[in-house]
């Protein structure tokens, strides 16, 4: 944030954030990324799967944490990338950064979802038990919540600048209120039970289940990213076709 | 059927709104081919009278009787009532709007163009209806008169928010409409120019 | 007739998919109360399990509540109401239609994530099977008795609170047995009294879809003119 | 090969566990897509419509920064 309070880098900013560089940049952009992601992936299922260990504690269960864990680190990323494109929307006002807030929601949603569930999927024949209102699966579930409360604040409000604002400062709130939340959720669980019954921090990790992890983490990141821009794109012509309507109805009235 | 051969009588009406008697005493006759004007000031009843006319308002006193129509149905059932709200969804588009109207007003399946060409929105046919001026909601909302045909059309200020060229087309309209020996009751401010219409003053009788 | 009454259907679901809101709001809203129990009892596994039909049903009443001012305030604003009095079809079966959409874009939903919000909890397996089951027969009593006070309070300002508090005696039935049925089964004892509550919540449904109708367009038709 | 699927009993988590990413994912995938040429398509029709009377050239300045004015 800081590089761009210069000028240069503010105009360099701006350049890119005009509409029709990004769609041009995008679209070249797309069809690697789809590639790239599904290579590591791909990559990333065969040792997820096929060339690592199980774990001596979890046994084959512990596969399920080649899907899980990347999709809890897209959920606070997701979180992170809408709050800050939110902060960019409204302090320089540009509906770019207003279109890349409004995107990432629905893709962080859906991976907090995932997260929730494969994590439901893991408890089971680990604990015993598919959903325990722990700490952290507590503050998981509520920060779906949020995802869910943005993403119908958008749906609800028609204009999109206005739109916009409003939806820019509860993606801000809520990024404030998550470490209290979470906090405030730790303190709660305490209280009630002891934290002893059980920790999501088991072994650390052995070297062998390093590398499925992480090509499935950059796998999962660089869909992440893909998929942004092909819903920023799509969001772009759509607010075209929202012009385009506006004109048309425009132009009838004056003829 | 010929809707030449209705008549539609109010006898002896009253309306009484919130306690206050808006009009009482009120008759007039009306013949397929006849227009009918409403005049007054505001508050005069001139919306009760409509709304009494389309069955949407209870009758005080009086009766409201349509001869010559179909006898299954009510009066306000054969009418068509375009009062200030113009009952428009801003996320159907325009010919959604219109089709749906068929359908649910005269269990007509399909078309919608002749409506829309009438009213000059047909090029903006496929435009949600949220798109639209004010102008434009007015006359997709008169497109339901042309859509469904019923022998009576009630209208209130049916030209408000319309400009000189559509206030023309609906004329033009409304002429064919009693040319094809349907009945219109209108209220208006504005001197519509209808050859050879009635007019009814209201106001007058409860002062007198 | 049929026509009309297809055509004031797709209407509603159209609308309904378009804006978005509605049902989802209502599932969103579900999934909140839900979520919020154990935060306010504390997450004791075996006091969820035990409290679970019951809570379930009551968010899932509230959260059709929250939708009822829906059911028609939006179609009296704009004046389509007028409209659909004037129409071919009986005022009885406008309502019909209107709670029948109302049940496929709010009802029904809300059923699909019950189980779901039972996981979180704890509901006993057993328990699934006669709970989607008196859900899936009270909710369509929900949305008919509902109809009934959306329809008294069309028209009044802020009358979704009023139409909550008019609606909620007439819900108290499908509660008890709705619940009745699921804590029959989770508590163990034979299907029995399971049946039993099912087959009532059943009646006062088929109640509802008479009553729905006749009371909706009376309350419309007192409204209206 | 059985063993991987039999999965050391608990196949039915893990592989619930990665249908389901699966799922979500060509769902999302397929929405983002769909969306996107829905979005085109419709922009194009319209952009015809309106034919030579706005340039797109002009459609592509203000697409987005005419709202926020």
């Amino acid at each position: 944030m800081a590089a761009m309070n210069s000028p240069t880098a503010l105009q360099r900013f701006h350049a890119y954030a005009n509409p029709a560089r990004f769609m041009a940049l995008s679209s070249r952009l797309v069809a690697p990324l789809w590639i790239l992601s599904v290579l590591v992936l791909g990559a990333g299922l065969w040792f997820a799967l096929f060339d690592s260990p199980p774990d001596y504690q979890q046994g084959e269960t512990v596969r399920i944490m080649y899907v899980h864990v990347p999709s809890a680190w897209l959920s606070m990323f997701g979180y992170g990338v809408m709050a800050f494109a939110s902060a960019v929307g409204l302090v320089f006002r540009h509906p770019l950064s207003d279109v890349c807030a409004k995107s990432a929601a629905p893709i962080g949603a859906s991976f907090t979802f995932l997260a929730l569930l494969t994590g439901s999927l893991w408890g089971q024949p680990m604990w015993g038990t598919w959903w325990e209102w722990d700490a952290r699966m507590t503050s998981v579930l509520i920060l779906f919540f949020l995802y869910l409360g943005y993403i119908a604040l958008w749906a609800t409000i028609e204009e999109p600048v206005r739109a916009a604002r409003a939806a820019a400062v509860l993606a801000l709130v809520g990024a404030i209120n998550i470490p209290i939340i979470r906090y405030s959720v730790v303190w709660w669980n305490t209280l009630h039970q002891p934290a002893s019954v059980f920790r999501m921090d088991g072994p650390s990790i052995a070297p062998a289940m390093l590398l499925p992890l992480g090509l499935m983490g950059v796998g999962f990141t660089l869909l992440f990213i893909t998929l942004l821009l092909v819903r920023m794109r799509a969001e772009v012509m759509r607010r075209r076709v929202r012009n385009l309507r506006l004109a048309t109805a425009g132009a009838a009235a004056e003829g | 059927m010929t809707i030449s051969e209705l008549s539609l009588c109010a006898r002896d009406l009253a309306c009484e709104r919130g306690g206050r008697l808006v009009y009482d005493g009120l008759s007039f006759s009306l013949k397929g081919g006849e227009a009918l004007v409403l005049t007054g000031p505001n508050g005069a009843g001139k919306s009760s009278l409509l709304r009494q006319l389309a069955g949407l308002l209870d009758v005080t006193r009086g009766e409201i009787a349509l001869e010559g129509g179909d006898p299954e149905r009510t009066p306000g059932e054969q009418a068509h009532y375009a009062g200030h709200l113009d009952a428009l969804k801003p996320s159907m588009s325009v010919v959604e709007t219109v089709i749906f109207w068929r359908r649910f007003l005269g269990s007509i399946p399909q078309g919608a163009e002749t409506a829309l060409e009438a009213l000059g929105l047909l090029h903006l046919a496929d435009l949600p209806v949220a798109y639209l001026s004010a102008g434009q909601r007015r006359r997709l909302s008169l497109a339901r008169l042309i859509a469904v045909p019923r022998p009576i059309w009630l209208l209130d200020e049916p030209t408000v928010a319309l400009d000189a060229a559509s206030v023309a087309r609906l004329l033009g309209l409304m002429k064919g409409h009693l040319g094809q020996g349907g009945m219109i009751v209108a209220a208006t401010h504005l001197d519509l120019g209808l050859e050879g219409a009635k007019t009814l003053r209201l106001g007058a009788e409860v002062a007198a | 007739m049929m026509r009309a009454f297809l055509a004031l259907l797709a209407r509603d679901l159209r609308l309904a998919v378009r804006l978005g809101g509605g049902g989802g709001m209502a599932v969103f809203f579900f999934l909140i109360v839900i979520s919020l129990l154990p935060l306010g009892i504390g997450p004791d596994r075996a006091l969820l399990a035990k409290v679970a039909p019951g809570m379930l049903w009551v968010a899932l009443l509230l959260a059709a509540l929250l939708t009822l001012d829906r059911l028609f305030q939006a179609d009296y604003e704009d004046g389509s109401l007028d409209l659909l009095t004037m129409g071919p079809l009986p005022l009885e079966l406008v309502v019909v239609a209107k709670a029948v959409g109302h049940w496929l874009t709010t009802g029904l939903p809300l059923v699909v994530a019950a189980p779901l919000l039972g996981v979180l909890l704890n509901l006993p397996g057993e328990a699934y099977p006669p709970m989607m089951a008196a859900m899936l027969i009270g909710t369509p009593a929900l949305s008919f008795l509902g109809a009934i006070g959306a329809a008294l309070t069309v028209g009044i300002r802020r009358g979704g609170l009023l139409a909550s508090l008019l609606v909620l005696p007439f819900y108290i039935p499908v509660l008890i047995f709705g619940v009745g049925a699921a804590d029959a089964a989770a508590g163990g004892f034979s299907g029995e009294a399971g049946r039993q509550s099912l087959l009532l919540l059943g009646a006062v449904a088929l109640a509802s879809l008479v009553l729905g109708p006749l009371g909706g367009a009376a309350a419309l038709r007192a409204n209206l003119r | 090969m059985d063993e991987i699927f039999h999965m050391g009993g608990y196949a039915f988590y893990v592989w619930s566990a990665y249908g389901a990413a699966f799922a979500v994912i060509v769902a999302l995938v397929w929405h983002s897509v769909a969306d996107y040429r829905a979005q085109t398509r419709l922009a194009e029709t319209l952009e015809k419509a309106a034919g030579g009377r706005v340039r797109r050239a002009a459609h592509l300045e203000r697409e987005t920064g005419e709202d926020a004015s």
